[in-house]
């Protein structure tokens, strides 16, 4: 969505900067030019514009708005855990993984496991232990996804303390 | 004349047309052959014509586009089902006759050399009278209700096949071929027709070229049985009581002012499209050699309709070229746009043109405006 | 009346033509507020032609405009549409109820003008999603019923009201309109019973004293005369007279309305064959006297006849018509002159007796109606009267056909086809001897024009070889020269073929000039018959439902 | 006299089905708390979209079997989201956003389509939902993947663009029916139904003699309730009265100066937009999309279930619809368990239920023409006794 956006604007910006206006005067160029086609073709006046079609862009920009947000907020994520080796990290020997308090997964070394979250953000506590199984560490981050769909962590740089454990879904 | 032309014709019907044409100019290099889709489409042609035809005397009456085919198609049904049912019997009871009145080519040997025609003949007049009952209700139905006939008749279509799905299971069939084997009783949802009346007509005279360059099979017999049913409605729509009719569906208020008993032209207009619906569908059925029972004739209105559209009728006024055109049209593009469109697309968009074309084509009929004065 | 110089309407010499057909010219008067101006005149005189142009309707911007000018406070106004002109106060009582069912008489009075609640959301979308405040809505409808003077719920339903109440209801919503000034009533009063019609009346008359101008258009003169403070009466489309209603008797308006030169009146008619009887002979005494029938005997004979013609009523009518003779059936639109041939036809429920040369008629089948070789040419052409969408031969031996097993191949009740070139050969015949104008017999019927179309209709009638021919308007709707053409070929059919003719139509002069003897139907039932060269404004008098009694009272008065 | 005519003629439809219920429970031999709470579902599941069919009616536009436009369009809105993986309740008001704007076109073209067809609009609508029905095919078997976006593998069919015939729902399954976790039990075993599937539920009251649990939908309910007030509103504003006008009578509403075409429109894209959030509410209760075929019979058994309700094509209430609701499915759940009981065979109920269906809207269609028919009559009749003072 966000890049499909993005590449709109992209196509408009080039013509908005040629003509030197920004965004906000382009902006009300197009309600001018809204009311005038409308005046022309059936007659309403600039009041009535303003009273009723003015209001219902406002409205119509009020759904839109909202459908992004639901968008945001309600968009499931897939959460690949990954404990294989990446770079200089090597592979923990367990960790127990849960994601906003739900169940936890048991990783060992080159496991790959996935967790299903909703909402643009989340919480991952990570249990790391030893080979005895006795607890190490325990890391608890907040991971803010946005409106991208699925992202991989990488649980060898998240215990190591890096802030780059995010990496793109393998998929 | 070329715009009187196209007003005649219609857009809709030259786009289809063309569009029919294209397929077929397309069709060779796409890889598929066009006599083996000619054949198809005479084939499909022959099936369904005598089902489209129809249409012609309820359009002709007035009572609008007949959405109510099912009914002529369950008696349709119960004429094949009962003349497999009692095949033995009535063939029997046929040599028997012969011997009884000493008709001496009425026996055995002759019975058992046109058993299969008398099957089928056996079916169509088992049928025929079932149908004309049914459709003497229809039509006393449909008088009491004028001006909503068609939404009427399609819910009348609709609850009589389901009426039938139970009737199905429940009437006393006793028959090894037709009855579900584990049960004993209760008919399959396809029956075959094979050892019965399998392409009875479709065989008889075809015309049949399978070499390696042409494969061409033309099914004359029963291209033949539409045309003497073509001419047989076209003959009667210019009897007097047809004549009538067409009175009654173009100007009713003038019908009655001039003595004609409008209600009962429309019960005779309904009876006949309901028996000619019943001999469509077994028609139909001994060239697709199965009886196709249950839900099967739930939609078997629309293509039929969209037909008789597309041959250029409107809802009040149809003809045997309709037919003609529209039949063949139609079918056309059912037989050609699997074979062409799918080795060109890969995909298979017959259904969905299927239901654009003929659901498109009755929308088409049902927004033209009519004509003022009526 | 009027207050100050300026009237509230003038008509400035208004004009209109409908396809060279001249309806109206050279119409001027004005109207003051207050004042209760009766318009009066014949059907086809031209009033809903008038009051079409003082709407703007559609029809006559369609077909050209109009002429003269349309003042309304001293001001020139041209109305494109019905809206405009209530936006300028005039409002218009039609004749048939333009009443929601359903509804109460206050949700009636004020449709489409319902008092609203504002609401927040009527600007994001309209006021139409306000709610209705149905208080204010009974108040205001309980308001404009009052100004009435008559007591009727504003929540009664209109389903459940006598038609007055009806009546009533329609005015109250004109009245309710805040600007309303002039107020057009099209024949009020023809539904209503006399006591409610003196409601009515007395309603109109406080109304007037509020300073709102009448228009009130009825055939029934007395209450014109009572109610009215001027007349106008219009005739063939040019205004007639304008004076004060006290200085006009009703027969003086009746003689204004239909009287005409008598030199337009064809008084040269072949003589009757027999003489009128002076007395009507009963049925029995026919059948009773074989002796008798060699004298007279009619040959239709109509005894308490009712039609329930929709629009055109007949209650209880009784006359006699000779063989040979073209009888007349006249009247005002919707007393139900239409309604004795169709109900004698078979074509509308009806009841009592008709005898056809001394023998009884089924009534109620068409078919028993033609069997007996009557033939029928309806007034509604296009309706009833053709198959639009079939060729000419179709539409002129298709009763026939039916009827009489003509134009037919093969053996009879077994197996019978058209024969097409039969059919083409009887139509090319009544196409060249009454010159009708086509491509042909296979022509459509709804290509042509009227008087082409009712030739056809004729030449449908004259296939079946009819002993009476039944033919009803037989004008309406085509050109003059078509007229004279349809009406010289009935006389002459009537002259060669001795067939008995019954022509019913609006146009009393039509019917003087082609008839015999006309007789005049007013509200259901026969008010008079007249030898066709009595006076027209004895004819005016009996259309105008003026029975001696009133005349009588009138000059006792 | 046809006081007592009417009464028995509005009310016979449901009058039998009463009747045949009475019968076919106790053949059925389901426990009370089993039908109550199938039934609770049902109404959850159905009746929003039978209440879209009101409005039309009130405009005299006869049954709307255009709904299924609507349905159409809340299915495409539901793809879209399960594409996108939005879920919950965001996900069901996300399909709501999307599908409105696409059921407003459907639904304005439906009304221009069936302004052309006046006097024929439930043929007319009836055969425009096959032909749309075509194009969404079209839409969705052809284009999907292809021009517009859809990027789950889940939804595609293995060739790469087209939905597939199945698609799992499981992100907004039963979230609107479970958002507010409510149940019914009996006095007896009331604590072991505290959780049910790992939500806490809240036990809104206890009946003694009842067995067993009932779960209630109760925030779909809730929405229906608004949406009956939504009704009850519209009734009284202006352009429900102008609706109502033009279902009386188009001449004398158009006399007076009401846009007829355009508030038809209206009431048609109205109809069409709640029937999208109707299928939206329905599919969220059932938990997959059948792709080509869950809007198939949404149309017919909506309107089967408003008809057998009471309501006629020019009358309807909101009592119809759950008096329809309740009827309809009361026999769907018992038929064919009492067909099976009583004649051995489960098929003949089935079968029996699809012929009461159809044959139930014929029934009725034809006692609708039949009433105009003879009012017309009626009210020629009237129109001769009131001319003139006799």
């Amino acid at each position: 969505m966000t890049e499909i956006l993005n590449e709109y604007a992209g196509l408009v910006m080039p013509y908005l900067e040629a003509w030197g206006i920004s965004l906000c005067q382009a902006g009300l160029i197009a309600l001018v030019v809204v009311w005038l086609l409308l005046y022309v073709l059936r007659g309403v006046s600039f009041f009535r514009f303003l009273m009723r079609w003015y209001q219902r862009l406002i409205v119509v920009c009020g759904l839109a708005a909202l459908g992004f947000w639901l968008f945001y907020i309600g968009r499931e994520h897939q959460i690949f855990l990954d404990n294989k080796a990446v770079n200089d990290y090597k592979p923990l020997e367990q960790v127990n993984v849960s994601i906003n308090g739900g169940e936890a997964a048991e990783l060992m070394p080159r496991d790959r496991d996935m967790r299903k979250t909703v909402g643009p953000e989340f919480e991952i506590k990570a249990e790391i232990f030893d080979d005895k199984g006795g607890i190490v560490n325990t890391i608890t981050r907040r991971v803010v996804v946005g409106c991208s769909k699925d992202i991989m962590i990488s649980l060898p740089i998240l215990a190591g303390g890096s802030e780059d454990f995010v990496m793109p879904s393998p998929r | 004349m070329i715009r009187r032309f196209i007003q005649n014709a219609g857009w809709p019907r030259i786009i289809i047309a063309l569009f029919l044409l294209g397929l077929f100019i397309a069709a060779p290099f796409v890889g598929v052959r066009v006599d083996t889709s000619l054949s198809n489409t005479l084939v499909r042609f022959g099936m369904n014509g005598v089902m489209v035809l129809a249409m012609i005397p309820m359009v002709q009456a007035g009572c609008g586009l007949n959405f109510g085919l099912p009914l002529g198609i369950i008696a349709g049904l119960l004429g094949a089902t009962l003349s497999i049912e009692w095949n033995t019997e009535i063939l029997a009871w046929l040599s028997g006759l012969g011997t009884q009145y000493k008709i001496s080519w009425l026996n055995d040997m002759f019975v058992t050399a046109w058993r299969e025609p008398l099957g089928f003949a056996s079916a169509i007049i088992i049928a025929v009278p079932i149908a004309a009952i049914l459709g003497w209700f229809y039509g006393k139905l449909l008088n009491r209700v004028k001006g909503d006939e068609m939404m009427i008749a399609t819910y009348v279509g609709f609850s009589s096949v389901s009426f039938m799905c139970i009737a199905w299971l429940l009437l006393p069939y006793k028959h090894p071929t037709m009855v579900w084997g584990y049960a004993g009783k209760g008919l399959r949802t396809t029956i075959s027709v094979e050892g019965y009346w399998l392409h009875v007509l479709s065989d008889s005279l075809a015309l049949n070229i399978q070499t390696d360059d042409i494969h061409l099979y033309i099914p004359t017999g029963m291209l033949i049985f539409f045309a003497v049913m073509a001419v047989l409605v076209w003959i009667f729509m210019r009897t007097k009581t047809g004549t009538a009719m067409t009175a009654v569906g173009s100007n009713p208020e003038f019908a009655r002012a001039s003595g004609v008993n409008v209600d009962h032209m429309r019960t005779v207009a309904v009876m006949m499209s309901t028996i000619l619906g019943a001999v469509g569908i077994i028609v139909y059925e001994q060239s697709f050699g199965f009886i196709q029972l249950y839900m099967g004739p739930f939609y078997m209105a629309l293509p039929a309709v969209a037909s008789i559209l597309l041959g250029g009728a409107s809802v009040n006024k149809a003809g045997i070229l309709n037919v003609i055109v529209g039949t063949f049209l139609f079918q056309g593009i059912l037989t050609m746009t699997p074979s062409v469109i799918n080795s060109y697309l890969q995909t298979d968009m017959s259904e969905v043109i299927r239901l654009i074309v003929s659901n498109g084509m009755i929308l088409y009929a049902l927004t033209r405006k009519v004509r003022a004065g009526r | 009346m009027s207050e100050g110089n300026t009237p509230l309407l003038r008509l400035d010499h208004i004009g209109k033509e409908f396809y060279g057909n001249r309806v109206l010219s050279d119409i001027s008067f004005d109207i003051n507020a207050g004042e209760i101006i009766g318009l009066v005149g014949e059907n086809g005189a031209g009033k809903s032609t008038l009051l079409n142009i003082l709407f703007g309707m559609p029809v006559i911007s369609s077909t050209g405009g109009h002429e003269g000018k349309i003042q309304i406070d001293g001001r020139n106004v041209n109305f494109t549409s019905p809206n405009q002109a209530l936006a300028h106060g005039i409002g218009m009582v039609h004749q048939e109820f333009s009443l929601i069912p359903g509804f109460t008489a206050a949700e009636n009075i004020l449709l489409n003008r319902e008092v609203l609640n504002g609401s927040s959301m009527s600007y994001l979308f309209s006021d139409r999603v306000s709610t209705l405040n149905r208080t204010a809505m009974n108040e205001r409808a309980r308001a404009a019923i009052n100004t009435l003077g008559v007591n009727i719920s504003p929540y009664m339903s209109v389903s459940e009201m006598p038609v007055g109440y009806k009546q009533f209801i329609e005015i109250a919503r004109e009245i309710d309109r805040k600007n309303t000034r002039l107020l057009f009533l099209d024949e009020p009063t023809a539904v209503l019973a006399e006591s409610e019609a003196e409601i009515l009346i007395a309603a109109l008359k406080k109304l007037a004293r509020s300073g709102i101008a009448i228009v009130f258009i009825s055939h029934r003169l007395s209450e014109v005369k009572e109610l009215c403070h001027r007349i106008l009466v219009l005739r063939d489309g040019r205004l007639i007279t304008d004076r004060p209603a006290d200085e006009l008797t009703t027969r003086q308006i009746a003689s204004l309305m239909v009287g005409r030169q008598s030199s337009s009146v064809d008084l040269e008619k072949h003589e009757i064959p027999e003489e009128i009887p002076a007395e009507p002979e009963t049925a029995d005494s026919v059948l009773a006297s074989p002796k008798k029938k060699k004298k007279i005997r009619p040959a239709l004979k109509v005894e308490h006849l009712w039609v329930d013609m929709p629009g055109e009523t007949v209650r209880d009518v009784s006359f006699e018509v000779k063989k040979g003779e073209i009888f007349g059936i006249g009247g005002l639109a919707g007393h139900g002159k239409l309604g004795i041939p169709n109900g004698i036809m078979g074509l509308y429920p009806a009841g009592g007796t008709v005898r056809l040369f001394g023998r009884k008629l089924t009534l109620n089948k068409p078919r028993a109606a033609l069997g007996r070789k009557m033939a029928f040419v309806s007034e509604d052409r296009r309706g009833v009267g053709l198959l639009l969408d079939e060729p000419l031969d179709w539409n002129i031996t298709f009763t026939a056909m039916q009827t009489q097993g003509r134009f037919l191949l093969g053996i009879p009740y077994i197996f019978q086809v058209r024969n097409e070139h039969a059919m083409r050969r009887e139509a090319r015949k009544f196409i060249d001897s009454l010159s009708i104008k086509c491509t042909g017999p296979g022509q459509l019927a709804g290509e042509l024009s009227g008087g082409n179309q009712q030739k056809v209709c004729l030449a449908k009638a004259f296939v079946l070889r009819p002993n009476i021919l039944l033919i009803c308007e037989p004008t309406r709707g085509i050109d003059i020269g078509a007229k004279s053409l349809v009406l010289d070929t009935l006389k002459e059919y009537n002259r060669e073929n001795g067939t008995t003719i019954i022509i019913t139509s609006s146009e009393l002069e039509e019917l003087r000039s082609v008839c015999n003897r006309v007789a005049i139907v007013d509200e259901g039932k026969i008010a008079g018959i007249l030898p066709a060269s009595s006076p027209a404004e004895d004819f005016g008098m009996l259309m105008m439902g003026q029975t001696r009694h009133d005349e009588e009272g009138e000059e006792s008065a | 006299m046809r006081k007592i005519f009417d009464l028995v003629a509005n009310n016979a439809v449901p009058a039998v089905f009463i009747i045949i219920s009475a019968f076919a429970i106790p053949l059925s031999g389901y426990s009370a708390s089993y039908l109550i709470q199938e039934l609770l579902t049902r109404i959850g599941r159905n009746s929003f979209l039978i209440l879209s069919l009101l409005i039309p009616i009130m405009a005299g536009m006869g049954l709307n079997f255009g709904m299924v436009l609507g349905a159409m369009a809340g299915q495409i809105g539901l793809l879209f989201i399960c594409d996108w993986g939005v879920v919950g309740i965001p996900g069901m008001v996300l399909a709501c956003l999307i599908g409105t704007p696409i059921a407003i076109v459907l639904g304005i073209f439906c009304g221009h389509v069936l302004n052309r067809a006046k006097g024929r609009e439930m043929v007319t609508s009836y055969i425009l939902g096959f032909f749309i029905n075509g194009v969404y095919q079209m839409t969705v078997l052809y284009l999907m993947g292809w021009v517009i976006p859809i990027t789950n593998p889940a939804l595609l069919l293995s060739r790469g663009y087209g939905v597939r015939n199945a698609v799992s729902l499981l992100g907004i399954r039963g979230v609107l029916d479970n958002l507010i976790p409510t149940i019914i039990t009996g006095t007896q075993g009331a604590g072991q139904f505290l959780s049910v599937n790992g939500a806490k539920s809240y036990i809104l009251m206890q009946i003694p003699f009842l067995e067993g649990a009932i779960r209630i939908p109760l925030a779909t309910l809730v929405v229906i309730a608004l949406f009956c007030v939504f009704i009850v509103w519209f009734r009284k504003t202006k352009l429900g009265q102008d609706m109502r006008a033009i279902g009386q009578s188009q001449s004398v509403a158009d006399s007076s100066g009401i846009p007829v075409n355009r508030t038809r429109i209206i009431a048609i894209v109205i109809s069409t937009v709640l029937a999208c959030y109707g299928q939206i509410i329905y599919l969220q209760n059932m938990g997959t999309l059948n792709t080509y075929n869950s809007h198939d019979q949404t149309g017919m058994f909506s309107i089967a279930a408003l008809l057998i309700g009471g309501a006629s094509v020019s009358r309807a209430t909101i009592a119809n619809v759950f008096a329809g609701v309740i009827l309809f499915h009361l026999m769907f759940i018992v038929a064919p368990v009492a067909g099976k009981n009583l004649i051995g065979d489960a098929q003949i109920g089935e079968y029996f239920r699809v012929f009461v269906s159809y044959g139930i809207i014929a029934i009725s269609l034809v006692l609708h023409a039949w009433r105009r028919n003879r009012e017309r009559e009626a009210a020629r009749r009237s129109l001769r006794g009131n001319k003139g003072g006799e």
